[in-house]
């Protein structure tokens, strides 16, 4: 599936919830099955640090696709890092650095996206994004 | 007679509906809202008396003047200061800070001296005292809290010498809402010869403030806790101290003459106003004080006091929750986290409710290092907050408890 | 289209009567009146959006800080910087202007360093270096001016020097009105390997201003001069310059973490806004740009430009009228004396007759002392003026002319 | 006369003016009236800074009165000067010290003791009572 594709199957996912408790609810439990993060890897490089929720992520390249395990302390951060995971891992940097995120908002999740600096949510967006043109730049030329 | 429903009137924002629910501001602490008079003398000057103070001869310039020379003296009635000239605008409680720790500093700091701070200090009244040490070679000296965040005394004695030029402590301690015993430390810290700045910001739009009973060199608070616009602040200084300090910043209205070959400085308080000061600020500051003197600090702090109480005894019967920050002596702030639950979650949850209330570190991370954790939940209150209110957000904690475990 | 009524209709104050006449504002240099939709913001930020920025996780919080964040793109779009982190949000010029002196002059300044500054200068870029040199014992170098006002580059380019660290001078000169070549000016300073900042306050209002191309590494200005509220203005800074430099004020916000062991600062342009952001003021500075950008820029500076026009020719009709400041490159202000007649005595007459005007040395003296004089009557144009209003202004000159001599 | 009669005095023939006009050009004629004031005493320690006009005050005691002699480059705040020193001169430290001023507002001046620094007037008043507390207190006790 492309990126898109897995958007608009997220978008379709929330539409059944009426109201903002079932979609927290979905939310908290999507942030639940997020696959474990390697304690490990939770270096300083690796963190994100917001305001409030703090976030850890690492990313891999292996056969032309990127691989990123993420993670946060705050079960909501960590409900969205879910679905950005599922959206972008086993995808090209190309696919990841061309990717228009449309589908945060469309499920009425934006308030997660604040320019404020609480959650370390916009930043992740963006390194994934660096990932994704760096590893570009050091496999794919 | 204290009529919470007439009050609330006064406040177009709480009106609002946020998340189709009826807004509970409980973020009183990162800045309270403003009452009708306040938006209303704004509006006022912008549309009828606006023009720049001090320097022009024609009616509008004269107006705005006088009501910027008259919010000057309200103030100072309010901190029942000596002289109208101890009061200085300023941007707000960290420019105040600044100033002080820039001029105070230069005239007074020098290498291998010392500068008190407390633990549970905010980070406006740390880093620029980190900053000033770091320029002048000094040394900045902690006073711990004990384990409820209560400042202990005993160490704070021990820790003033002859090399302790000046002691910097909150008022009121904006993570946990604790009243610090300042009377006791300001007199400890005059008999050892160390100069006593007090940061008011969480304390004069709840207590009543005296600054000769208290005796402190310096007081500083922001207008937009108050009531009052953002971008406002007041420094009260003593009078003999003020003239002492050179200026902090240069231009327009700081000066009475200039050349190139010699600058002189105008007096207190414009010595301290470089540039055009922002005065429509500092006179929605002077009826911000309108508005709390028609309610009365009494009645003010009786109400507030009572909310507290209630938010306490309430959120006590919350299994699991956990008060930081346990005193006597506390004003309108309750500081707390829900077991193995992040902050930030309940925040999101609450915020969901229609309920306002602040996550996070509180812009005082060695307070929340003491207690060894990143963050609570604050809900700190205003006059129009209620006990319905308080209702509100004990269920809706119930309800965020319940979803995130 | 530009439509004069329709632009004044937004103006509230100017409906006003002063002293029983049609109000006749002509002291836009000291402070500019403000639209209805810049007074709407405020308002509506006040009754609808009031929240204190970027800490909080809740709808008000987010709401305030998308609309302080968004002004800081629209400011950022109106001088036209590279990127938004450039653009910093400080109290006025005033307090940018001292921001600098001190960060880049803890940064770049050392014994014996050079300043070049303007002789017309208001004091706002005075005093800050006098104060910056005193400190780091170097030295302030003057550019002159000649006998009209206009600054004389030949001895610009002689002053410049190895030493030269920073070259300060106003886009417009607020005692005459007068433009200086900046892009000159800019060019070669850089040649010389200086840094150079551009005080804006007196030119964003009245004329198109793009940084990139005048490549000025620091440009400064402030929001109660065109259009917005008092209390805000704007540091614009390259960015390399701006992470160089070490933070002004310590405080909330501008850190990424605090202990007392270590103190991260923000990234920018947080490192460069301590406290509590005046973020209505800010919000403010951006619906200023909006209302800039309805009329436009082009349409804006040639309306002030015939205004300027019209009144010079008009007040040269008067018999013993001198004014101070000739030049073809001019904006918005014409400054002037009556011959044996105190110019506080021409303020106060045409104050009664309902036209305010600024008198005195306008925050100017070494200009005034360079012209051999005390100070002048200064009458200042905003896109409101009218020339009817100038024909009034010149009916009052002979008034008060006749009475006083 | 009393400090209060004349201002009184004052307040009457003002009130033959019905307009501004006439009241300014008033003070202007009396502002050109004013006693000449010597120039040596044009120092620096008698001068009154203000923003706009300046003003220089001299006194000295004589019988057990004072007599004030001042100056402004700006006729209008000469023409309150004049009015002052009217009510003023020949008058004893206790007269001077204990005199409610309250002619100017009355005859619609006030905006001359505007709390700005303009015309020096508001310091200059100040400086005129200092001077009566000065000489009761080197004279008079
Ligand atoms: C050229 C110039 N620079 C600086 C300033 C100071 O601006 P502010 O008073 O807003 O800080 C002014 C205005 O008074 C000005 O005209
Ligand atoms: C105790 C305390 N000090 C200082 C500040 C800083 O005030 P401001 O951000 O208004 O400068 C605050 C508010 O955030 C505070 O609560």
């Amino acid at each position: 599936m492309t990126t898109e594709q897995i958007q608009n199957e997220i978008i379709d996912e929330f539409s059944v919830f009426d109201d903002w408790m079932d979609k927290y609810e979905y939310l908290i439990e999507t942030g639940n099955t997020l696959a474990p993060y390697n304690e490990k890897n939770k270096t300083p490089s690796n963190l994100i640090q917001g305001c409030q929720s703090r976030v850890w992520l690492d990313a891999e390249y292996k056969d032309g696709k990127i691989y990123f395990t993420a993670d946060s302390d705050a079960i909501i951060t960590k409900g969205i890092i879910a679905l950005l995971i599922r959206v972008w891992s086993e995808k090209t940097p190309d696919d990841v650095m061309n990717t228009d995120l449309f589908f945060i908002d469309k499920i009425g999740l934006r308030e997660n996206l604040s320019p404020t600096r609480a959650n370390g949510l916009v930043s992740m967006i963006k390194n994934m994004k660096a990932y994704a043109t760096a590893f570009k730049a050091k496999y794919e030329s | 007679m204290f009529e919470i429903e007439k009050i609330r009137k006064q406040f177009p924002i709480l009106k609002q509906k946020v998340n189709g629910k009826d807004l509970v501001y409980l973020d009183n602490g990162a800045t309270v809202q403003k009452p009708e008079q306040v938006i209303d003398i704004i509006n006022k000057m912008y549309s009828q008396y606006n023009s720049n103070i001090h320097r022009g001869v024609h009616y509008l310039s004269n107006k705005s003047t006088e009501l910027y020379e008259g919010s000057r003296e309200t103030i100072r009635k309010f901190i029942n200061a000596g002289v109208t000239e101890e009061i200085i605008f300023t941007k707000g409680t960290t420019d105040a800070i600044n100033l002080i720790a820039f001029s105070f500093g230069e005239k007074f700091i020098n290498e291998g001296d010392e500068i008190l701070i407390a633990e549970t200090e905010h980070h406006s009244n740390i880093v620029p005292w980190q900053m000033l040490c770091k320029r002048k070679k000094a040394h900045i000296k902690v006073i711990p809290a004990d384990e409820n965040g209560e400042l202990i005394l005993s160490e704070y004695k021990k820790l003033l010498n002859k090399k302790t030029k000046l002691v910097a402590v909150a008022h009121v301690a904006n993570s946990t809402g604790i009243i610090n015993p300042i009377e006791e430390i300001i007199a400890e810290a005059h008999k050892s010869g160390a100069k006593v700045l007090i940061d008011g910001a969480q304390a004069v739009q709840h207590k009543k403030v005296d600054v000769q009973q208290l005796n402190c060199d310096f007081y500083v608070f922001s207008g937009h806790k108050m009531y009052a616009e953002t971008g406002i602040g007041v420094l009260y200084g003593k009078k003999e101290l003020l003239e002492e300090i050179p200026p902090y910043q240069g231009g327009g209205d700081m000066i009475k003459s200039v050349s190139f070959a010699k600058t002189e400085y105008a007096d207190l308080p414009l010595k301290f106003e470089a540039g055009t000061s922002n005065y429509v600020g500092a006179i929605s500051m002077g009826e911000a004080v309108n508005f709390i003197n028609s309610i009365g600090k009494a009645n003010l702090e009786r109400h507030e006091t009572e909310l507290l109480k209630y938010a306490e005894e309430k959120l006590s019967l919350i299994d699991g929750l956990t008060i930081y920050g346990k005193s006597e002596n506390k004003t309108s702030a309750i500081s707390f986290l829900l077991h193995r639950i992040h902050f930030y979650d309940v925040g999101m949850i609450l915020d969901k409710l229609g309920i306002a209330v602040r996550t996070g570190a509180h812009c005082a991370e060695p307070t929340m290092k003491h207690f060894g954790i990143t963050g609570t939940v604050r809900a700190s209150f205003a006059v129009y907050n209620t006990k319905e209110e308080i209702d509100i957000l004990s269920e809706g904690i119930l309800k965020a408890q319940k979803m995130l475990s």
